[in-house]
């Protein structure tokens, strides 16, 4: 069995605790809406992008600790960020999460959900606003993890 | 008197350790671990007497045939009913609901009928009845739950009335425990014609529950949360309606005779159980209600009234811990949640530490949302938990809320 | 290549004796018998891994989760589906069939539709389809069989037409075991625009199955006639009508969120699995596909066609013994009455010899009709048969015929 | 394992190849069918009957040898016997095939089908022709053993 303190990391929890970016942007371009029914979390993502670039995102909602941290910190990380490179962020996040064959390159706040691999059960948590972002950037507006 | 540990010895699973712990499995309310007799029975099927039913004249497929024609007889009389034919053997209590939904409800109920139910129901218990209103324009009324989680007799009574076709009930609740009284709204629902339909998946593992007297039309059974394997249930159904019944699915053995012109259906219960059917599983039912018999119900309720007791008085003593839906007539189920964990970080903590409990909506979000909740955690009893269960289960909370809280 | 008697060793079941002479099974069309990798899947699931699946996030229901769903994507490999969400777990071939019945066919068609089967199906490939004829105004036409037990091919394309919606047949019929040419007979009934149905109870125990190369829409598998357990079969579907269809049950798990007001449908395969499933069955069934990958096909059908030709030798040589439907390609069947002696004697003079064979009407009433006849004897042989079973045959028919003849 | 032997008496088996009784009754009174879903054997059993006795009774259709014998020898203890006569035969007959815990006092020629008890799957084929003749003289005319 793996180590619990793999899988909540200070930056975690602390992210967990003390979201910064909860809540939902102004003058917002894209929305989407997620849901995982494993353990009833729903959330909202807001973004305000502007010629590719996206200025501000948010998220809204209630999750478990994975799922709060990692949508704080996807929030963070994308602010400045083209689409095209939030998407290559999701693909590296999600290759992170799933593909132990092949190490993936991933910025420092998203490698701390390494640890989530060995939770097969909490995969789902951390890519929940992932997915909700991506189908939010895709326009057809819902995310289920299921 | 049967010690604990004599107990506990008789369920294999128990017996292991989960990253270094001993496993302490509080999930019974999602399924019951089974005991040593049950797993040999269908072993011993499989090695002994493995046939098919009903049309050989072989010897193994005549013990076959007379295992799982036993199995049915024990199941008749554990719940009393009046005779092995009102028994139906089917994949489980989801099943059970939906033959009603499909071969009751739906030929019979129309534009203005009224199905009613209750805010604490299981989706088992709801979305077959949303797919009979859909289909016959009937419609859905559902009776509230009080705080205590207790059912609100009050909304039910007010929502009973000449156009309540079908009643449809939780004897136990999954999610948080409440038993309802069975017999008592059943009288209700009887007052307006209704037929009554009760969800008993969680009772029969629990508690002695008599068919006949409870005076239901119909009773639904779940053979994994009564020590049984996956894969088995019943359908326990008043004789006189099941005879009037449609048959639920078409092939063989459900039939006398066919013809491309003329198709006869058999008799009650076989009508209803098209196919071959899960043979090994009935044995294995059988033989779980052999444990059932041999350790007793009394014993079985005794034990988890007092596991539930000392839980609530250890979770109660945890800072942060709430507990949901704690009424006065409960089986052995602790719903809680705690401050500032999400239960779906409880559960992996928890997991961590050798507790399985279950966490999320418990397949009934319409009571969830009655809670203003998402999720809750679940801890559920069987006779083979132990107190030093309740503690191990307290002792890693207070490690969830150290880590997260 | 292993011996017949190492295949044989891997049966418990059929080393017992039946009145003091060794079991010669015989009935493996009913069902087969298992081989001791499967119920020793099934009793460790039980004993290790035991718990409900899905929704967990506790050690042993993420075990339990991992095998049922490795269990499907052993079937979605050896049936050559597209992807393991085109496999659904279902009782048997009979609720398979039902299920598309009720979920595709019913809300489909209306009056002037029609279906059609063949003279040769199993009931539960007939009275599925008269039900839906029967709740929607479509007709049931049937094509007719040649006396020596093939598919009339003439009577089958001269019942296709524009009003043909779907076209179901069995891929090898247990009554006989003619086997049908699916991929052609597929072909053909898309020609007219029909959805087709492959009943292949009979097939995925004996050769080698592949749903994409046949293209037909749906499939349905036993898992009891393939080694595995009982209570467990597949529907094997066409990802893309899947989710076209209405669910099949309402319940837990088939379902994304519940409200009163609305609920929300789970994607495919879960849509259909409504409740707690046979998850002991599905891992079963796991084991049994390991077990086929193991022995192979190739094995497995050469020893059958091998017994066949023995058998038809052995029972031609017999005076008075008729074979019925004897085929060019049969699978391991084989069907035979005996002058002057009602099969259900010889059952029982066989049965006295230790050896287990099926009379009656083999739940193909129609096929016996055709053939003038109101049942049959019927040997049907699996992959742990030996030629000295066939020798036993030919002895105790003889002393049937002394007896009685 | 029983005796074959004691299932296939030299009575039954001669009975079975050479029924007395097999056909219809002229000037038939009460008619009965039956069915045996086990082995598909169908019968018809037809009775002249006048003040409440049984001048005549015969039976028709294909079944297996014990079904037949048992058809034939009924149809041969029966002739001259009063309708009240047959049923209390029927109950006697019922419980020597099915009721081990007291013997039951039958006719020789029906006490012929005792070792049938120790074949359970083969009550019902004996006890066919008795059903339908139950059903033929309560007028309801169809009987099944299953
Ligand atoms: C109250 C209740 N009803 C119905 C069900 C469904 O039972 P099954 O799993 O046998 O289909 C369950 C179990 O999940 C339950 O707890
Ligand atoms: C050709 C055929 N179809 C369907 C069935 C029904 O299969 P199951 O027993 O899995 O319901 C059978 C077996 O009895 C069969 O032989």
């Amino acid at each position: 069995m793996s180590d619990l303190r793999e899988l909540y990391l200070e930056m975690v929890t602390d992210h967990a605790k003390n979201p910064r970016k909860r809540g939902k942007v102004d003058a917002c371009t894209h929305i989407g809406t997620g849901h995982n029914p494993l353990c009833g979390d729903k959330i909202v993502v807001t973004i305000a992008a502007e010629n590719g670039v996206i200025n501000d995102i948010k998220f809204d909602g209630e999750g478990c600790a994975i799922s709060t941290a990692s949508a704080d910190l996807m929030a963070e990380i994308l602010i400045g960020k083209t689409i095209d490179e939030a998407k290559i962020l999701f693909n590296g996040f999600h290759g992170l999460l799933t593909d132990d064959s092949q190490p993936t390159e991933v910025p420092r706040k998203l490698a701390v959900f390494s640890g989530v691999r060995e939770f097969p059960m909490r995969v789902k948590c951390a890519t929940l606003a992932w997915h909700t972002l991506i189908s939010a950037l895709e326009n057809d507006g819902e995310a289920t993890t299921e | 008197m049967i010690t604990d540990a004599a107990i506990s010895d008789m369920f294999p699973a128990l017996h292991q350790s989960i990253g270094g712990k001993k496993l302490v499995y509080l999930d019974s309310a999602a399924t019951t671990q089974k005991p040593q007799c049950v797993i040999d029975a269908i072993t011993s099927f499989y090695e002994n007497d493995n046939a098919n039913i009903h049309r050989g004249v072989h010897t193994l497929s005549q013990r076959a045939t007379k295992s799982y024609e036993d199995a049915r007889t024990s199941v008749a009389n554990l719940v009393g009913a009046s005779r092995p034919e009102e028994v139906i053997f089917v994949r489980g209590a989801t099943e059970a609901i939906n033959l009603i939904a499909q071969g009751w409800a739906r030929p019979r109920l129309c534009d203005g009928d009224e199905i009613l139910i209750t805010e604490m129901e299981h989706h088992s218990n709801i979305v077959p009845w949303q797919m009979v209103c859909e289909q016959t324009g009937a419609s859905l009324k559902v009776a509230k739950v009080n705080d205590d989680g207790s059912l609100d007799l009050d909304s039910f009574k007010s929502l009973l009335s000449e156009d309540t076709v079908l009643v449809s009930f939780a004897h136990v609740s999954n999610a948080i425990g409440t038993i309802n009284p069975a017999k008592e709204l059943c009288t209700l629902a009887k007052e307006v014609g209704a037929t009554t339909v009760v969800d008993g998946a969680q009772a029969t593992g629990h508690m002695q529950v008599n068919f006949t007297e409870i005076d239901c039309d119909f009773y639904a059974i779940s053979g994994h949360k009564m020590f049984g394997p996956t894969g088995i249930g019943c359908l326990v159904g008043k004789y006189s309606l099941l005879e009037e019944m449609e048959p639920w699915q078409g092939g063989g053995d459900m039939i006398l005779t066919v013809s491309f012109e003329e198709t006869v259906w058999n008799e009650v219960p076989f009508k209803f159980e098209a196919g071959t059917p899960n043979i090994a599983g009935a044995v294995g039912l059988g033989a779980a209600v052999n444990f059932i018999n041999e350790i007793g119900y009394e014993t079985i309720s005794t034990k988890e009234q007092e596991l539930l007791s000392c839980g609530r008085k250890v979770l109660s003593s945890i800072d942060g811990v709430k507990l949901i839906g704690a009424s006065e007539d409960n089986s052995g189920v602790l719903a809680f949640t705690v401050n500032n964990v999400h239960p779906h970080d409880v559960g992996t903590i928890l997991d961590h530490s050798g507790v399985a409990i279950r966490t999320g909506n418990h397949c009934a979000e319409p009571l969830m949302n009655r809670f203003g909740l998402s999720a809750t955690c679940r801890a559920s009893f069987s006779v083979y938990n132990t107190t030093e269960d309740i503690d191990r289960l307290g002792v890693a909370i207070q490690e969830a809320i150290r880590i997260l809280g």
